[in-house]
C-alpha cells in the first residue's frame, strides 16, 4: 500500500529479496526471536505472553462451566476470541471484531481443534448438560506483523499453562477437590506462516513486508508431523508448485521449532 | 471434522451419494439471472443453491473506503435463514465474515485493481441452500457474475474442495462427508494463469495426501472451468440472439 | 425521485396513464404475470419463489419448537423476518433490517396472522412450554416493483407447501412419526396493492411507477372476501373515495387472482 | 386481535370504559409546552400521555442524507420503558420502526417539502403512557408540534381508530378494546384537503363495515381538529399577551 | 465551547459571577425552584415528573421478577436507566445511551445504592432464584442544565411514590395478596451539584452556566448527614480547599432541601 | 460496597495483604514500552496490570469529531476478557464506559488543548489484570503514555485511592477491601498545581473522613508522581545512552 510504505521501501525489500536478503537482515527462512513467559496473568487459569521480534501477543485462558454444543454432548468447548487492540498499531480501531480479527481467531482455534489439542472429552462434567468451557482470548499487544504464528504460538502456551479446579464428578455432579490440574491435552500443534513477494517464499514474514507482500500460507502441524490446518491470505495467488515448497518449508520450521519449544 | 461413525465409501469405492472418488458432483450454472445487478450468476452445486450478483465498477459509499490507487472489491458471502437445516440468524456469523474475506482474496488476483482507481466493485453472494463446499461454489459463481458484469479479468476464477474419507482421498465434498469426513480442502483457482487463490484445510492430512488433494481439487476446477465459460458463452449468444 | 428517473419518464408515465395506458403497456388494473415455484429448496420445511414480472421472492419456511408467548400458551408461533437482499438492486445495502424491510415484514405477518391462516391452535406441544415456531422468511431477489404482493403471495405459497414432521403429544410428550404432514391451514388471505399517480389508481405498480407515485394501499382479503389488513403507505395521500374504489378493485382482484391460484 | 371474551359492549351500547360506540374519550391537547424544541405539544388521549418535538429546518447530519431538491422529514416514534405494562427495552423494536414510518408518511403530504431543499426536520415522539391508539394521538401531536415550530402546512393533520367490538363498529379504541377487539383501523386526516394520509388496518372487516369504520374514524378525526386549532390559538393568544 | 454561546456570553456570566449574581439573578448558593409531580404515570409502578427551573425530568419505576445476582441471592434488585431523550435538547440524538446518559444514570443509581435507599432485602421471594427487580427508567425531557440533581431527585420522588404487589412469600411460593403495598425504603439520599467558574462555586449549574464552567461537582447525602456518593465531572480541575468548600455548601444545601421536602 | 464479613484490618493496624493503613502496594512503572504507539506505558500496581498507549496529535477519525478552536482528547478504558475473575465480555461495558469518561476528564486538565486545535489524541488503556483501583492505575499510566508522546504537558496527573474498611481510613485499596469495605475514594491529582482533577466516592463517609481520605490519596499520588518522573527520566536516559 502505498500510502503506508514508499515505493521505494517496496522495491528495496524486493532487491534484497533477489539476493536472498531481508531488511532486516535475516535469511528468506528465518524466524525472528520466539521468547514466550507463560503464566504472566495470575488470576487468569492461563496465560502467556508471546514475543515475536516486535511482535507481542497476550492470550488469556479462563476456564467456566455451561452447556455443550448438542451435537457433541459429552465434550467441553473451546472457543478462541481475537482482539486487535488498539494499543498495538495506529490502524486497529477500538470496537466490535472485524475481519481481520475473526480470521485471526478462526485460524487459531483452527489448529487446536483440528490436532485435536485439547482431551474435551475430559471436560464433562454431565453428559448433555454441563462441561468446562475453556476461553482462548488473544489480545494483540504490538502488531510487527505475522500475528497469526505469535497468535497461535502463545494460545498454545497458554494452554500448557493452564490449570483448574481438581475436579471429579460422581452422579454428573460437580465436586471441587483441592489444589489444581493441568488442562488435558494430548498434542501441541505449530503454526507456520510464509508470505510471497515476486516470487519469492520468506518465513515469519514482519510488517514492513506484509505491506508490500502478495500473499501469505500458513499451516499447523501436529507432533506427527501431519497437518491439521492452512490458511492462504492476502490478495495475490500461488502457483501449485509455490504451496507445495511452502508446505515443505512450514513443516521443517515446525520441527525446528519444536525442537526447540519441545513440545 | 469429527470422528466418522459408519464408512463413508464402500469397498468398491463409492460413495454415500453414489459417486467416485474423483467424481464431481452435478453442476448448473447460469448467468445474468438477475435484471438489476450489473452481472450475476447462479450456480447450483450438489444441492448447494447460490446466487451471486456484481455491482460496478462503481462510485464507492462510504467515500472514504476508496482508495487512490486502485479499484477496491467488497464481497459478502451471506447464507439465507433457510438454507441448513437449523434456522440460522440473518446477522452474519464469524464463519460468514471469514468466508466472505477468503472469497474476496480468491477473486482479487483475477482482476486489474489498478485500472480503476477510487472505484468499487460489490460482490454479493446468497446461499440459498447450503450442501457442503458452499464457498467454493460461491467463488465459481462469483466468478461469473463479475464477469457479466463486464469488468475485465485475468482469468475466470474456480473453486472446488477434495478431501479425505475414510482414508480416501476424493473430490468434491458433500454435506455428509464435510461433517464427518477428516479432512476438506477448498481450492479456488485461475486455470490459464495455473494459480491458486484460496487454500484452506479442515482436518488432519499428510503432506503427500495435501498434494493428491490439491491435484485433484485443481482438476476438478479445470472441469467446472469448462463449464463456467459454456455458461458464458450460454448467455453471450442468447444476448445476440436477442439482439438480432 | 429525480435522482433516479429523469422528469421527462415522470411526465411519460403521468401522460400514459391519462390515456389508461402504463409504460410497460399494461391496462390500470392489470397486474403482471404471476409465476409461482413451490418447494424450490428441498432443505427448508417450506419454500416458494414468486416471480411478478421481473420481481423475484424466495420464502423459506422453517419450522421449529421452542416456548409460546406468555398470553397465548396453547399457541404455536408465526414469526415472519424480510430481507432486502442487496443482489435485488443497486439501492439495498447488506446490514441490519431498515424500516422498508420492517414494514414488508410485518405487512406480510398481519396479511397471514389476522385472517388466521394458520391453525395455531394446532401447532401446541405443551402448553406454555412447548410449541411449534413457523419461521417465514422472505428474500427479496430481483426488486421491480410491489415487494408487497409477491412477498405476501411466496409467503403462503411457501406455508402452503410446507411439511411438518408427523408428530404426536402424548403426555405433553412430542413424539415423531414416520413421514411428514402439512401444515394446518385455514384460510388463504390474498393481498393486492394499488398505487397513486396524478389521481389515478393503479394495480400493482413496478419499479419505474413506484419512483414516481404518490402513495400505495395494500388490501389483504381472505376467502370469505373479507379484508384483513390494510396498510396505507408513501409520502401522499388518498380522498376518502379513492380508498372505497382502491379497497373495491383490490378486492375484485383478489376474487380474480384466488380463482386462477385456486386457493 | 384476539377472540373476545367477555362482551365489551352492552346491550345498551355502553362501552367497557362508559363511552357510547361513537365517543370519543377526553382528550388535552398542549402546544409549547417545552423550551428547547423549535415546536413542541403535549396530548393525553384517554390514558395515553404523549409528548411530541419538532426540531427544523435545519441543516441535516449526517450530511449526506440531505436532497437537493427538498426537505427531508425524520420522524421517531419511541415508547418509554415504563410507559407500558412490562417494561420496555428502550432499544426500538420491529413496531416502533414500522410505527416511525407510517407517521412520517402520514405527516409529509401536510408539508411543503420542496420549499425547503438541502434541510431537515426532525419529530421526536415519546410515549409516556400506552393505552392504545398510540399512533394516532402521536400524529396530532405531531402535527401540533411542527405547526408550532413554524414549518408552513398545507393543513394540520389529525388521527383517530374506529374499530370493530362485538359486532359493532365504534369509534377509538382504547387499551383493552384494541387488545380483545375484532378490527383497529387507524386513520390519519387532513380536513381542509379531506385527505386520508395513514389508513391500516388489523382484524377482520366486510367492504361495508370498513367504510363505516372509516367515515366513523374521520369524524373523529374533524372533532379532534377543532381541539387541535383551539390549543394553537391558545397558545397563541398566550404568547400574545405576554408580549403585551 | 464557543460554538455554543458566544464568548461574550461567558464574559457576562465570569463578571456577574466576580459581583456574586448570576445571568438568572440567583444567588451563588441558590438552587432554582423545584416542583414535584409523583404519580403522573398511572401505569407504572411509581412515577415522578420533576421541573428543576425549566429542567424537565421523568421516571418510571417498573417492578418485575427475575433472578437475583450470584453474590447477592437474598437482595432484590435495582437498575437505573437513563435516557437523553431528543425531544429534550437539539444536542441530543436518538440511539443507544452514550458516556453522558450513562455517567447520569451510574450517577444517580449510586446514591440510591450506596445510602441503601431501597431495603434489598425485603424483595426476595426465593433466595438465590427469585427476587423482585426495581427498574427505574430516568427519562430527561427538557435539559437546561444540572440533568443530575433533577434526575436523582425524581428518582428518589418516583421510588417513594411506588407501590407494589402485597405479596406474600409462603414455602418459596409467591402469593399475591389483596392491594398494594409501599416499596421499602429505608433512607433518602438527596443530590447536590456545583459547578465551577473562574474559581466561583455555585449551587444548581443552570445551561448556559454549564456551557461555559470548568467543572462541577457532586454530592449525595443520606438522611444522617454522611456522604454516600461524590462525582467530579467535567474537563477542569478542583483544589483541595475547594472541594472541602463544595462539600459543605452540599451538605447544607442537602439539609436544607431534606427540610423542604420532609424526606 | 457490601457488608463486612470478616476484619479487613487487625488490632495492629495491619491489613489483610500485610500493608499498614497508610501504606501503597508495590508498583512498577515503565515507559516506551510498545513500538507503534506514539507514547506507552506499563503500570504494575498491586496485581494490577495496565498497559495505556497514546496516539497523535493526529488528524481525527472522523473528522466531523474535531473541534476548531481545540484538541480532542478520547479515552478508552477497557478490560481484557482474562482480567477479572469471571470472564468479562469484550464489549464495553457501562462500567467500562463511564470510566472512559472520567479518565479522559481527569486527563484533560494537563493538556494545552487550545495549542493543538483540529486535532485529537487518542489513550488507550488495557487493564490485563485488575485488582481494585484499576481507575487510578489506568490515570498514572496514562498520562505517563501522553507525556512518552511528546504531548505538552502542565504537570502530569497521578492517581491513587483512599478508602474506609473496619472504620480505618486506609489508602489504596486492593481488590478485597474494594469489595468488603465501607467507602472507596479513588483521586486524581497533579501535585505541581495542587490541582484535583478526578474525585469520585463510593459507600458512606463523614465530612471528616472525606477529608482525612482525600488527604491521605493525595499524599499517595505525590509518592506515585515521584516514580512517574523516575520512570519517565529512566526511559529518557536509556534513549540518550542508545543514542550516543
Amino acid at each position: 500500500m502505498s500510502s503506508l510504505i514508499t515505493k521505494v521501501r517496496a522495491k528495496q525489500i524486493e532487491q534484497l529479496l533477489e539476493n536472498g536478503k531481508r531488511l532486516d537482515e535475516r535469511g528468506l527462512l528465518d524466524t525472528r526471536e520466539l521468547k514466550i513467559e507463560q503464566g504472566v496473568i495470575e488470576k487468569a487459569e492461563g496465560s502467556a505472553r508471546v514475543y515475536l521480534g516486535k511482535t507481542e501477543v497476550l492470550v488469556g485462558v479462563k476456564v467456566e462451566t455451561g452447556e455443550p454444543f448438542s451435537d457433541t454432548p459429552k465434550e467441553g468447548v473451546m472457543t478462541v476470541n481475537a482482539e486487535l487492540v488498539p494499543v498495538a498499531s495506529p490502524r486497529f480501531e477500538p470496537g466490535p471484531p472485524d475481519e481481520n480479527s475473526i480470521e485471526l481467531a478462526r485460524v487459531v482455534d483452527r489448529g487446536i481443534r483440528e490436532s485435536r489439542a485439547i482431551d474435551t472429552g475430559k471436560l464433562c462434567i454431565e453428559e448433555g448438560k454441563k462441561v468446562f468451557i475453556v476461553f482462548v482470548d488473544v489480545y494483540v499487544l504490538n502488531h510487527d506483523g505475522n500475528l497469526i504464528d505469535a497468535s497461535a504460538i502463545a494460545a498454545m502456551a497458554a494452554l500448557m499453562n493452564t490449570k483448574m479446579p481438581n475436579y471429579e464428578v460422581k452422579d454428573g455432579e460437580l465436586k471441587i477437590k483441592q489444589g489444581y490440574k493441568p488442562l488435558p491435552m494430548r498434542n501441541h500443534p505449530i503454526t507456520v506462516t510464509l508470505g510471497k513477494i515476486n516470487n519469492k517464499l520468506l518465513v515469519d514474514p514482519w510488517l514492513e513486508e506484509e505491506s508490500v507482500m502478495d500473499s501469505r500460507i500458513t499451516f499447523a502441524t501436529g507432533e506427527d508431523g501431519n497437518i491439521c490446518a492452512i490458511q492462504k491470505g492476502g490478495s495475490g495467488y500461488f502457483t501449485p508448485q509455490q504451496i507445495l515448497e511452502a508446505s515443505k518449508i512450514a513443516l521443517d520450521k515446525a520441527v525446528e521449532l519444536r525442537k526447540k519449544l519441545k513440545w | 471434522m469429527n470422528d466418522k461413525t459408519d464408512k463413508l465409501i464402500d469397498k468398491k469405492g463409492i460413495r454415500g451419494d453414489g459417486r467416485k472418488a474423483d467424481e464431481l458432483r452435478s453442476l448448473k450454472l447460469q448467468v445474468g439471472v438477475l435484471s438489476n445487478a450489473d452481472g450475476s450468476a447462479y450456480i447450483e452445486h450438489g444441492k448447494n443453491k447460490i446466487l451471486a450478483a456484481a455491482f460496478g465498477p462503481r462510485e464507492m459509499h462510504p467515500k472514504h473506503l476508496s482508495q487512490p490507487d486502485r479499484m477496491v472489491l467488497r464481497c459478502r458471502y451471506h447464507m439465507a435463514p433457510f438454507s441448513v437445516p437449523e434456522r440460522k440468524s440473518p446477522a452474519p456469523s464469524r464463519r460468514e465474515v471469514e468466508l466472505s474475506k477468503v472469497i474476496k482474496e480468491s477473486l482479487e488476483p483475477a482482476l486489474f485493481l489498478e485500472l480503476y482507481p477510487r472505484t468499487g466493485v460489490d460482490v454479493f453472494v446468497e446461499v440459498l441452500q447450503a450442501d457442503g463446499g458452499t464457498r467454493c461454489a460461491s467463488i465459481t459463481a462469483a466468478a461469473l457474475a463479475i464477469a457479466d458484469a463486464g469488468v475485465p479479468m485475468r482469468d475466470l476464477v474456480v473453486a472446488c474442495a477434495a478431501g479425505k474419507i475414510d482414508d480416501t482421498i476424493v473430490l468434491d465434498l458433500y454435506d455428509v462427508e464435510d461433517k464427518l469426513g477428516s479432512a476438506d480442502v477448498p481450492v479456488a483457482y485461475m486455470p490459464n494463469l495455473n494459480a491458486v487463490t484460496l487454500l484452506q484445510m479442515d482436518g488432519v492430512l499428510s503432506s503427500s495426501e495435501l498434494e493428491k488433494a490439491v491435484n485433484m481439487a485443481m482438476d476438478g476446477c479445470k472441469n467446472i472451468y469448462a463449464m463456467q465459460k459454456e455458461a458464458l458463452k450460454t448467455k453471450y449468444m442468447v444476448v445476440k440472439e436477442t439482439e438480432e
